[in-house]
């Protein structure tokens, strides 16, 4: 079974390649931003298999973090970084 | 090779990156990044080489030392910030002048 | 190789080249905003690093401070750099220079070449097993309060060396105030869904925080977790719209910020005047202290984090000209 | 295999399947909005099954109730990011995809 909850958080982490693709392409400032969201959803459920996998209980803190924190970023790149007077979006 | 030594040549490979890129990038937001880059290089290889414990626990105070580096690094990113952002209000740039070119 | 040894292999080879090449991508990238998300994507892969690498204590940390409010400080600049009617991409239009000066610009190159040579054969050149210093901690977790040996390092054994960081912070802040205020930035009033996140959010933060003030003493956990979420939660009420006000930018927020040092300053000389080392605590006391110091370290920390977000000083109702 | 384990077992390959579809959605889809809409979906369900299998692995209540904690905060946090992005998206006139 560890074996497997391992093989299952390395394709998770496959995964994370398409979001850091779309991070790097873009092409609006949104997408980058959605990419990030992901990589957070995915960093999720990777430290929960890793938890189970290798019975360590305390990385399930760590998965706790990772749920509110990502939406803190998120939010303060709506707020901030993508307020009307705006960062440059969609020029590429 | 062993996962430690791998992890330590990461950190090694990061903080190059971050000097690098602190000495040819011009833009003061990207030296901070570049900073922050090589903070967490220093950081990967202290934390790869605690863990050459064998079967028992990682050394425990290289851990307790990159806590403290962590959170001292996010400090200092944010005065480094304002800072830029004075510099920025007061010379209209966000990089400091190139003596080289003079 | 087994299965799984295989696994691990593959996952530590992608972690490695993936770190090394979001790392390049945050520095060489043309645009700014996307070197920050980048940098942002690259503070998780660092985070789930140090969950491949047995550092519970480091991860938490990492996602709450790495990936979590340096993204958030970084962004708020960035916002602010674009506000301030900036010439960002000044570095690209240079003036061409001499034959000498160019050939000067690939020295870095050069130098970063050896450096590099030299870190690896260092590295390469350690012995492959070391205990390091946790032969000695353990014979000393005992009598030191707590079961967490990070937490033992950081409040005991090492405990001057948080006791200066602590003022590191405080400095940080004191430095990003005396630099005075920033040109105030239009923002759109919160909607009803950000509100909603926030009113949830902050209380779900608040208590996760004292969750790991008090889990530090047995496991991963700790005032530096504590603190950045109770920052991180700091930063969300910011973001939600939420302002200091006078009262307590006055009195509260300066009270709290100072608390944290000034207990470690109370307790190090309660050690010394009991005849002891600087923060060398009796055995029996040391668990009390030490949770004692984590909560005053947590409650400033996290209230210096989230001013060094709001990044000047707030409105006291003194004179802020001079 | 322990009985338990032929119940977590499809829960989890199938949670993973969910994100594999996901990151397909991030990859193609034209826009956004659509990307927007495959992620939420395919994330929420997809972290849902696996919390669901590992539910099923748990030995005690406390961890049950910390995974489905987990879960339900990155529902509300990841619907609350999705609205958000897509609102902002819209103000700043990022045009939908049309056939």
């Amino acid at each position: 079974m560890q074996t497997l909850h391992f093989i299952l958080a390395l394709l998770l982490f496959l995964t994370l390649g398409a979001g850091l693709w779309r991070a790097v392409v873009g092409p609006t400032a949104a997408d980058r931003m959605l990419a990030v969201q992901v990589f957070g959803t995915t960093a999720v459920t990777i430290t929960l298999l890793f938890a189970q996998a290798f019975g360590n209980a305390a990385l399930r803190d760590v998965a706790l973090m990772f749920a509110v924190l990502a939406a803190v970023t998120a939010v303060a790149f709506v707020r901030r970084a993508w307020s009307e007077v705006g960062v440059d979006d969609d020029s590429e | 090779m062993t996962t430690e030594t791998l992890y330590a040549l990461v950190g090694v490979g990061l903080f190059i990156l971050g000097l690098y890129a602190l000495f040819v990038r011009a833009n003061l937001l990207r030296k901070i990044l570049a900073a922050n880059v090589m903070s967490s290089g220093v950081f990967l290889v202290l934390v790869a080489l605690a863990r050459r414990t064998g079967t028992v626990a990682p050394d425990p105070v290289p851990h307790a030392m990159v806590i403290t580096g962590i959170v001292v690094a996010v400090s200092v990113t944010a005065f480094a910030l304002i800072l830029m952002l004075r510099i920025a209000m007061k010379t209209g740039q966000t990089e400091l002048p190139d003596t080289w070119s003079e | 190789m087994d299965t799984l040894n295989l696994a691990q292999w593959v996952f530590d080879s992608l972690t490695g080249t993936g770190l090394l090449w979001l790392a390049w991508m945050a520095l060489a990238s043309p645009q700014l905003i996307r070197a920050i998300v980048i940098f942002v994507a690259f503070g998780l892969l660092m985070a789930l690093t140090w969950v491949r690498l047995d550092a519970v204590d480091i991860a938490l940390a990492e996602v709450a401070i790495g990936a979590g409010l340096t993204g958030a400080l970084l962004l708020a600049a960035l916002a602010k750099l674009t506000a301030a009617q900036t010439e960002i991409s000044k570095s690209d239009h240079r003036p061409r220079d001499g034959r000498a000066v160019r050939a000067l610009r690939q020295l870095p190159a050069v130098l970063m070449f050896l450096v590099a040579a030299g870190l690896v054969y260092s590295v390469l050149s350690l012995p492959p097993v070391s205990s390091g210093l946790s032969v000695e901690v353990d014979a000393n977790l005992g009598t030191s309060g707590v079961e967490n040996p990070v937490t033992a390092v950081l409040l005991n054994f090492r405990g001057y060396d948080t006791l200066l960081e602590i003022f590191v912070l405080l400095l940080a802040l004191l430095g990003v105030w005396s630099l005075g205020g920033l040109p105030p930035q239009r923002v759109a009033p919160a909607g009803p869904v950000l509100h909603t996140l926030a009113v949830v959010l902050t209380p779900v933060l608040i208590l996760l925080a004292a969750y790991f003030l008090w889990a530090g003493v047995k496991g991963p956990g700790g005032a530096f977790q504590a603190g950045a979420t109770l920052g991180a939660a700091g930063v969300l009420l910011q973001l939600a719209g939420w302002r200091p006000g006078p009262g307590f930018a006055r009195v509260h927020w300066r009270l709290i910020l100072v608390a944290g040092p000034a207990l470690f300053i109370l307790v190090a000389l309660f050690t010394i005047v009991a005849g002891r080392h600087l923060l060398e605590y009796a055995p029996e006391h040391a668990g009390t202290l030490i949770l004692l110091l984590e909560s005053g370290a947590t409650l400033s920390i996290g209230l210096t984090l989230a001013g060094l977000f709001f990044g000047e000083r707030p409105d006291d109702g003194y004179d802020n000209d001079n | 295999m322990t009985p338990s384990d032929y119940i977590a077992v499809p829960l989890l390959v199938s949670g993973v399947m969910f994100f594999l579809a996901g990151s397909a959605g991030l990859l193609r889809f034209p826009d956004v909005y659509t990307r927007l809409h495959a992620l939420t979906k395919s994330d929420n369900v997809g972290l849902g099954l696996i919390v669901a299998g590992l539910v099923v692995e748990a030995d005690s209540w406390f961890v049950v109730g910390k995974l489905l904690f987990i879960w339900l905060l990155v529902l509300l946090a990841g619907a609350s990011v999705a609205n958000l992005i897509t609102k902002g998206a819209m103000q700043r006139g990022t045009r939908m995809w049309t056939r």
